[in-house]
């Protein structure tokens, strides 16, 4: 049974302009999300995994990005066309994203309580004059309620005091569960996970990596995951697409994708991966 | 039998932490702890262990960037806690080498490929200045980049190539004893096993032994005769790579092994069998 | 962050006594015999002995320099040998003129300097921010004697607008020596709004060259946040904008710029000197370069020394400021 | 093998290039350089250039003294009837000696000091920082005034008495920079072979702290010609009648705001010259692509 | 906004201070060790000398001021002073005899300030009742009633009332500390306000003895600004009220066109000349000198650099009296200087001089410029010394670290002939700004002293005069000129009265406004 399509990349291309000129990065990208799907996005360092999915969020300066082609439907709206309101109203409450290094994407001079309410209360608004659709006790309790479900549901010690926390007093392995959980503090439909943790230990990487697919299952999130690791991406997503050089290469499900490569790259990737047996 | 490349007894290194001016109130980080072993000759080494473990630590105490707190280090049959002056310094360090993790903080952008592999030749005045020349390019050569490279700066390089020309420096001056440490984390799956081969080739060409840190423990079934595994500066398990896949006894090294994500439906099999009695396994982290 | 303030506090100290040692051995340096000067030129070659009697010369340098660190803390700072008095009551009465200025100059500084720099950052590169930037430049290069004497010129010589010279006649309550706080304490309306016609040419004319150097690190600051991954994430989560420019970028940015308000407190002290001869304001700088020409011992010592512990405090000041706004400072995890 | 040659050429040739690139992208740079360009030049071949050149001797013209600018003279006559407009040149090589020899000092004095306390780090480091602390615990303008003073007045006395306050800060960044580099990994490779403390120094640290350095000197060039300006302001730096600009403001302010060509065409000589450099320096900057401190 | 503010009303009242500016700060207000203008002018304004020169008839011979009349014995060397009645002192005391007595002693006990100019003529100084105060001197010295216009009469009792510990015997500090901050005066003005770095501030003594009459002054305030053009803009912008006599000439040459500014010219009894070491080569020898003196453009610097000046001829101004008609003004001959040249010691060899000035003051720079040029037409090389006034005094001090020539302005130190003559080239002045010629001569020395003593004016005068053209026959110094004394005020001030004697000129009590 065909579920419904939440997100839509159809024939992306996105260049660059730079001082060597217009460098096409993406081109004529095609991929689809369902609504309540996990997905899993491979390619080695570079191949345009992470300027597809900030493009999906809109994140990518333009310039020095210029759209060249192709369009981003979310529940058939064109996302490249909409305006900045519409766009900053899907960010967050529609759309999340996970960033590649937690060191860097928790802003070092708030708590994480304060930078989790922050996003509870002003998310989509146009600032933060605006009036709050409740009473802003109100919602700073509901915001604080649900941080700590979220630290529970990513087994994170201690959540009532880790809202007094600065970023720089956790460690690496919870400040990416703490960025996991602001990402989804507003429950969105759709997350996008750049490679959550690569940064991390192997065993802390895969205990996260097993804490998002059960939470994102059970709060019944489509997720499209980025990754390099091609264990990893069998894993955790249905199905698989792999990138190379800007494009799409081979597309399918993760069964199939790994273990009966269609494609010449694919294939070479996966020699490339040491055997354990 | 011949005598080992290294020997660790009992080696301890311990850093203070958070010494403030007035009080006595030290708090000590026991980075290795009590660690023995021994390298034979020849023979690829691995050290793994997570992020923390003393694995560098042990690598600076080899390459005498750091001190004993405690025990004893041999390499080559000799104390390295009774190399003392410059020249003696020197001498050893000729015999040790190391590359590291990251390529590209371990070259100097300011300086070309060539100047990079040639500075150990000229540190320790090996040769004419044609004759070291012509030494570069043989070393380039040993690891498979094109002559041109050697008027390129680092910048202009692969991750791959950088860590070649990282690799070029490290045997440039026959050392026989190479500390490698996490040589390949930085680099795509692709790029890295290319970059194993070169090592695999280099070892056999040159008898090379080496000291292999890493927290890769797939990579170490295809590349190491020998693995210890490290937890907060101790060595938790050790044995030969096959014995440590088919029966590990340690959590930690479960834990490990568990985690390797793998493709293969028979791989998957082999991991699966591997019991964890213990669940209550908790978050760690850097 | 007790640990942190007492670590800094004992930090000083050491520059400080560095300091007086090294300006203790430039003024016993100075060729020239400043003894005479100061008996005048009709001094008999008796007073002059006796002066120098008087002044604790003829001791070795060591006990000389131990005598003033004595005095230093029981108030007796030497004798001034131009003015005749403990130089401790000179810079008394000149200290606070010079203080205010000051302060007042740093605070159009950040006043000015902070904003424009948020705007420049925000219209990067569009016409209003090169012209943000070429005026801070302009600020930064012209040299501050001259603008105050410009400044001068155009706003009390031709237009009239505000007065020549001095803090004006206006003397509010003396408490801390500051007249517009003061004025402000005892809700004096009028003494601080004439204290304020006083010294805001003076201020303005000190505070240009670092509102533009505050403007320029601020832009620069700003501009860097932009590219940050927390940035970029915040955007992320659908926050408004002035949420993010406002706390987000501005919090951290001006983390940097606090650093550099101690350094520029310093040359703003130091340009004090250039415009308070120009404004003919009632503070150091004519005590102590007249204290220079005629080899004043004793005050050039003491006016180094309290130049450096204002230095030294407004450091520390910013060090706590920082402190406060950086957790990782105030938690005492540094 | 003619080919390779060919290709490596090519990248080297292409990395200045974006070098270039970046350093022109800025139309300021542009204009800071040909400003830069045409004050050098004016200072060197200030003889040749200047209308009147005798402006720089002792020759005297009371009859011409004080004259508003006039087609004779564009940017008047001074107190002795000397040209303003050639004075204003020949300030030019004053000016720039100036920050030249002041930086030559504090670079030579500041840098070494820096590399040796950042790479050997404890005691050593604690001596020179400490006191470093000490000359940088006063603003270098109050401590170039002492010196100064001490000295007796005149251009050289002021050069090394600015001279006095400035290395530390060489001394501060080096400092800083060099523990940054230290650490990485290039480094401990050098020590790993086996290379001497000098070496590393010199041939290891110093090269990659020499864009942050350049950059430095570049913004400081503005600034040493402020501070000797200041100097002469106070009557402490270059001595009439040496046509140093900060000099001639000193000395022809008084006659403001009536006479004003004498202090104002010194006055934007040295706005314009301080922009020339402060363009430059960015365009350096963005070229090395330093991050402003 | 109904009811008036009190504090707008003490704004208005702000207005009636007449603020004068000066150019260089008071050092101190103690009369015993008043050195410089501006001290002299805060002691003119709040104490009141003994003799006064006699302004009414535009002379600056000294007149019974605080003196009632005086009269001198045969020896001439007991001076008898009776003092004017009913003077009372700013503390309510009675001035007598006593006060007197105490100042002189008090002045030469603390040997400073004008001390010298006593110190070594004095005998004894009493009191002999409570109107008559007597001086016994140990030789005759004529300038003695001239120099007692330097005598600022203290409040004895108010002094020891305030005495503390002090180094002077039974006298404690003499006072020291309490004058050192207030004043103890009779004159005209209280001290209300001194902020030692920019001003004082005075305010009328009611009880003052030569009572007050409508449009005086009440309120003034006397602020110290050393930058020139904000000493323009001041005036200019009535913020200021009078200004001080040092701009240079160009500042009161612009201030003249003006509105709403007098700019008042007079010629002075000051001399601004340039003494040549004449114990320093190459200026030891009296050709070399002779050549330099006529080699200067006396002309353009007479008319372009000090403004129309009045040519100097010789050493006393031409106004004073006792300066002798035989010295005439030098005017330049090259070719005499050219000869003299020749004939001197160092003929044929290069010659270098160094030359010393105020490095700040636009017209020392001129001059240095102006002798440079001059000097090098007949092959002399001018080394420029450009220095700070401290650095003259203290170079002043010996003949090595003196200059060859030195650019000095001078002015009287009492209102009489021996101050520029006595004062300067007796071989016992020494080692100060005014000696800097290192002159010494002892068939001078005799006539001078003699001329301190002589029975009658006449001879005395002649000898003063005689001693003058002995010394400038030597070419000790360049004699330029009596420089015109200017100052600047509002044109509602009125009553301004030029005195010729340093800091007299600034007496708040002569002046009123409109
Ligand atoms: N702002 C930019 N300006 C120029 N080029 C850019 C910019 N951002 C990305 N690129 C280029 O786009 C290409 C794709 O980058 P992207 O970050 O999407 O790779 P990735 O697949 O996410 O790699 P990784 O696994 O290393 O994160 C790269 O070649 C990169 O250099
Ligand atoms: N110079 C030092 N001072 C204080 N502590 C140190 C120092 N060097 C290392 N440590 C501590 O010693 C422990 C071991 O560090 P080490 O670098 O050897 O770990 P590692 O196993 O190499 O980790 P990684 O995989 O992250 O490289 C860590 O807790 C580290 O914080
Ligand atoms: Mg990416
Ligand atoms: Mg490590």
């Amino acid at each position: 049974m065909e579920k419904e399509r939440l997100l839509e990349i159809n024939n992306l291309s996105v260049s660059f302009k730079t001082d060597e000129g217009v460098i096409s990065t993406i081109d004529q990208v095609n991929i689809h999300v369902n609504e309540g799907e996990i997905i899993t996005l491979v390619g080695e360092s570079g191949s345009g995994k992470s300027v597809t999915m900030r493009s999906v969020m809109r994140l990518i300066a333009t310039p020095p990005a210029v759209y060249t082609g192709g369009e981003i439907l979310y529940r058939g709206k064109d996302i490249l066309k909409s305006s900045e309101e519409e766009i900053r109203k899907l960010r967050g409450s529609e759309i999340s994203m996970i960033f590649q290094d937690p060191m860097t994407a928790l802003n070092p001079v708030f708590t994480i309580g304060k930078q989790m309410e922050n996003i509870y209360l002003y998310q989509g608004q146009k600032s933060t004059y605006a009036k709050l659709p409740r009473s802003r006790k109100v919602m700073k309790m509901e915001a604080k309620e649900r941080a700590v479900e979220l630290f529970e549901k990513m087994s994170l010690p201690n959540p009532e005091r880790l809202l007094h926390m600065y970023p720089f007093e956790l460690s690496g392995g919870m400040k990416q569960r703490v960025i996991i959980a602001m990402a989804l503090i507003k429950t969105p439909r759709l997350l996008l996970a750049d490679e959550p943790g690569t940064s991390l230990d192997v065993t802390v990487q895969a205990s996260i990596n097993a804490e998002l697919k059960r939470l994102v299952q059970e709060e019944k999130i489509s997720m499209i995951f980025i990754t390099h690791n091609l264990g990893v991406a069998k894993q955790i997503g249905e199905r698989t697409y792999v990138m190379k050089h800007g494009q799409v290469v081979e597309e399918g499900k993760s069964e199939d994708v790994f273990l009966r490569p269609q494609v010449e790259y694919t294939r070479k990737l996966l020699d490339a991966l040491p055997r354990i047996i | 039998m011949k005598e080992p490349m290294i020997e660790f007894q009992n080696v301890q290194k311990f850093f203070q932490l958070s010494q403030n001016g007035f009080g006595r109130t030290r708090t000590m980080v026991k980075a290795v702890n009590e660690v023995s072993f021994t390298v034979p000759r020849g023979q690829t080494f691995a050290v793994i262990g997570e992020s923390g473990s003393g694995k560098t630590t042990m690598a600076k105490m080899l390459m005498k960037f750091e001190d004993l707190t405690g025990g004893l280090i041999r390499v080559d049959g000799q104390d390295i806690s009774k190399i003392k002056g410059k020249e003696a310094l020197k001498a050893y360090r000729r015999k040790v080498q190391i590359v590291h993790q990251d390529p590209t903080s371990s070259l100097n952008p300011r300086k070309t490929i060539k100047e990079i592999i040639e500075e150990p030749l000229i540190v320790h005045g090996m040769g004419t200045r044609s004759e070291r020349l012509q030494r570069v390019r043989e070393l380039i050569q040993v690891v498979d980049l094109p002559l041109s490279y050697l008027d390129r700066y680092p910048h202009m390089l692969s991750g791959g190539q950088k860590q070649r020309v990282g690799i070029a420096r490290a045997i440039a001056l026959n050392s026989k004893l190479i500390i490698l440490d996490e040589p390949t984390s930085a680099l795509d799956v692709s790029v890295q096993s290319k970059v194993m081969d070169l090592l695999k080739k280099i070892q056999k060409e040159f008898q090379l032994t080496y000291f292999f840190i890493t927290h890769d423990l797939a990579l170490v079934k295809n590349f190491a005769d020998y693995v210890i595994i490290m937890e907060k500066g101790a060595l938790v398990e050790e044995g030969k790579t096959e014995q440590l896949f088919h029966n590990p006894r340690n959590l930690y090294t479960k834990n490990l092994l568990k985690a390797i994500p793998v493709i293969g439906e028979e791989e998957q099999r082999f991991l699966d069998r591997i019991q964890i009695e213990d669940t209550t396994y908790s978050i760690q982290g850097g | 962050m007790k640990k942190y303030l007492l670590k800094r506090i004992l930090g000083i100290l050491p520059a400080l006594i560095g300091l007086s040692v090294l300006i203790f051995l430039l003024t016993r340096l100075m060729p020239g015999d400043s003894i005479r000067l100061a008996a005048g030129t009709d001094a008999t070659q008796a007073q002059i002995e006796a002066l120098r009697e008087e002044m604790g010369l003829n001791k070795p340098l060591f006990v000389q320099y131990i005598d003033y660190m004595k005095g230093l803390f029981t108030g007796d700072w030497g004798y001034s040998l131009r003015t005749k008095r403990n130089v401790f009551l000179d810079i008394g009465d000149t200290f606070a003129a010079t203080f205010e200025l000051s302060l007042l100059g740093m605070i159009f500084a950040v006043v000015i300097g902070v904003p424009l720099g948020v705007l420049a950052a925000v219209r990067n590169n569009r016409f209003s921010d090169q012209l943000i930037r070429l005026t801070s430049l302009s600020g930064i290069a012209i040299p501050r004697f001259f603008l105050a004497i410009l400044l001068q010129f155009v706003f009390a010589y031709l237009l009239g607008w505000f007065p020549v010279i001095g803090r004006g006649d206006m003397v509010p309550a003396d408490i801390t020596g500051l007249r517009l706080l003061d004025s402000l304490l005892t809700l004096n309306g009028q003494a601080f709004a004439d204290s304020f016609r006083h010294i805001l040419l003076p201020a303005l004319a000190l505070s240009v060259a670092s509102a533009a150097q505050i403007m320029r690190l601020t832009r620069t600051n700003m501009m860097e946040q932009l590219s940050k991954e927390y940035i970029v994430a915040a955007y992320s989560y659908g926050l408004p904008k002035n949420l993010i420019f406002n706390r987000y970028m501005l919090k951290n940015a001006f983390i940097s710029v606090l650093t550099t308000i101690g350094m520029q407190f310093s040359s703003l002290i130091g340009s004090a000197f250039l415009v308070e001869t120009v404004f003919g304001w009632p503070g150091m700088a004519s005590y102590s370069i007249a204290g220079l020409m005629y080899k004043d011992y004793n005050a050039i010592i003491g006016v180094t020394l309290v130049i450096g512990a204002i230095f030294a405090i407004s450091n520390l000041l910013v060090d706590i400021a920082y402190g406060i706004i950086d957790p990782q400072i105030r938690l005492g995890k540094a | 093998m003619e080919n390779i040659i060919e290709q490596t050429s090519e990248m080297n040739h292409s990395s200045r290039k974006k070098m270039r690139k970046r350093f022109f992208r800025n139309k300021m740079t542009i204009v800071g350089l040909i400003i830069v360009t045409v004050v050098v030049l004016l200072a060197l071949l200030a003889e040749f250039i200047v209308p009147y050149p005798d402006a720089n001797t002792i020759a005297v013209n009371f009859k011409e003294m004080n004259k508003a600018p006039s087609a004779l003279h564009f940017f008047g006559t001074d107190e002795i009837g000397r040209d303003v407009l050639s004075r204003t040149i020949y300030g030019a090589r004053y000016s720039l000696m100036m920050a030249a020899v002041v930086l030559s000092i504090a670079v030579v004095i500041g840098v070494p000091l820096g590399l040796l306390a950042g790479y050997h780090g404890g005691f050593v480091n604690s001596v020179i920082m400490r006191i470093t602390d000490i000359f940088l615990a006063i603003p270098s303008l109050i401590l170039a005034l002492t010196v100064a003073a001490i000295l007796e007045p005149s251009l050289m006395n002021s050069m090394i008495a600015i001279s006095f306050g400035w290395w530390p800060w060489f001394t501060r960044l080096t400092q800083a920079e060099t523990l940054k580099i230290k650490n990485e990994q290039f480094i401990i490779s050098s020590e790993g072979i086996g290379a001497s403390a000098t070496r590393i120094m010199f041939k290891e640290i110093l090269p990659n702290c020499l864009p942050t350095i350049i950059v430095k000197i570049s913004t400081d060039i503005g600034f040493v010609i402020l501070t000797g300006a200041s100097l002469g302001f106070l009557g402490l730096g270059a001595q009439p009648p040496t046509p140093e600009w900060g000099t001639m403001i000193s000395e022809a302010r008084v006659y403001l705001p009536s006479i004003w060509w004498s202090s104002v065409f010194p006055g934007l000589a040295i706005l314009v010259t301080i922009l020339g450099f402060s363009f430059l320096g960015d365009g350096i900057r963005d070229a090395f692509d330093v991050r402003s401190q | 906004a109904e009811t008036p503010d009190p504090q707008a009303a003490v704004s208005g009242a702000g207005k009636e201070v007449f603020q004068y500016i000066a150019q260089q700060l008071v050092g101190t207000i103690d009369p015993a060790q008043i050195k410089d203008e501006t001290e002299v002018i805060a002691a003119i304004n709040l104490y009141d000398p003994l003799f006064y020169p006699d302004v009414e008839n535009s002379s600056m011979s000294p007149v019974p001021f605080v003196a009632e009349s005086y009269k001198v014995d045969d020896t001439a060397k007991i001076y008898t002073i009776t003092i004017r009645d009913g003077i009372k002192f700013q503390s309510g005391n009675q001035l007598t005899a006593e006060d007197v007595a105490y100042t002189m002693e008090r002045m030469i006990a603390i040997n400073k300030g004008n001390a010298w100019l006593w110190s070594d003529v004095l005998e004894k100084v009493e009191a002999t009742d409570e109107k008559t105060v007597e001086f016994t001197l140990n030789n005759p010295y004529a300038p003695f009633i001239s120099t007692l216009t330097q005598l600022f009469i203290i409040d004895s009792q108010l002094l020891k009332d305030n005495q503390a510990e002090g180094e002077f015997g039974d006298q404690g500090d003499f006072g020291m500390a309490y004058i050192a901050e207030n004043s103890a005066g009779s004159g005209p003005y209280k001290l209300v306000n001194w902020d030692r770095q920019s001003f004082l501030e005075f305010e009328a003594f009611e009880d003052y003895w030569r009572g007050w009459k409508e449009g005086q002054l009440k309120k003034v305030k006397m602020l110290t600004i050393t930058e020139e053009s904000t000493v323009k803009t001041l005036l200019v912008s009535g913020e200021a009220d009078m200004i001080h006599q040092w701009l240079s000439v160009s500042a009161y040459e612009e201030l003249k066109g003006q509105s709403g500014v007098v700019v008042e010219e007079d010629p002075s009894a000051k001399l601004q000349y340039f003494p040549m070491n004449m114990q320093k080569a190459p200026t030891d020898d009296k050709n070399v000198r002779k050549a330099i003196a006529l080699a200067i453009d006396y002309t353009t610097a007479l008319e372009d650099i000090l403004g129309n000046s009045a040519a100097a001829a010789g050493a006393v101004p031409v106004i004073v009296p006792g300066a002798s008609k035989a010295v005439l003004p030098v005017s330049q001959d090259l070719e005499a200087a050219k000869a003299a040249l020749a004939k001197s010691g160092y003929a044929g060899q290069p010659i270098k001089v160094s030359f010393m000035y105020l490095g700040d003051t636009a017209q020392q720079r001129q001059f240095a410029q102006l002798f440079a040029a001059n000097l090098a037409e007949i092959g002399i090389e001018v080394e420029q010394t450009p220095v700070n006034w401290a650095q003259v005094a203290e170079a002043a001090v010996s003949p090595e670290t003196t200059a060859n020539i030195t650019v000095i302005s001078d002015s009287l130190k009492y209102p009489h002939v021996d101050s520029h003559t006595y004062g300067i080239y007796h071989s016992s002045a020494k080692g100060s700004y005014r000696t800097m010629s290192w002159f010494s001569d002892p068939v001078v020395d005799e006539i001078l002293v003699n001329a301190r003593k002589a029975a009658t004016e006449e001879e005395q005068m002649a000898l003063y005069e005689e001693s003058q053209n002995l010394v400038t026959a030597e070419y000790p110094a360049i004699y330029m000129a009596n420089p015109t004394h200017y100052i600047a005020y509002g044109d509602h001030v009125e009553g301004y009265e030029f005195v010729g004697l340093m800091g007299y000129d600034v007496a708040f009590y002569s002046l009123s406004v409109k």
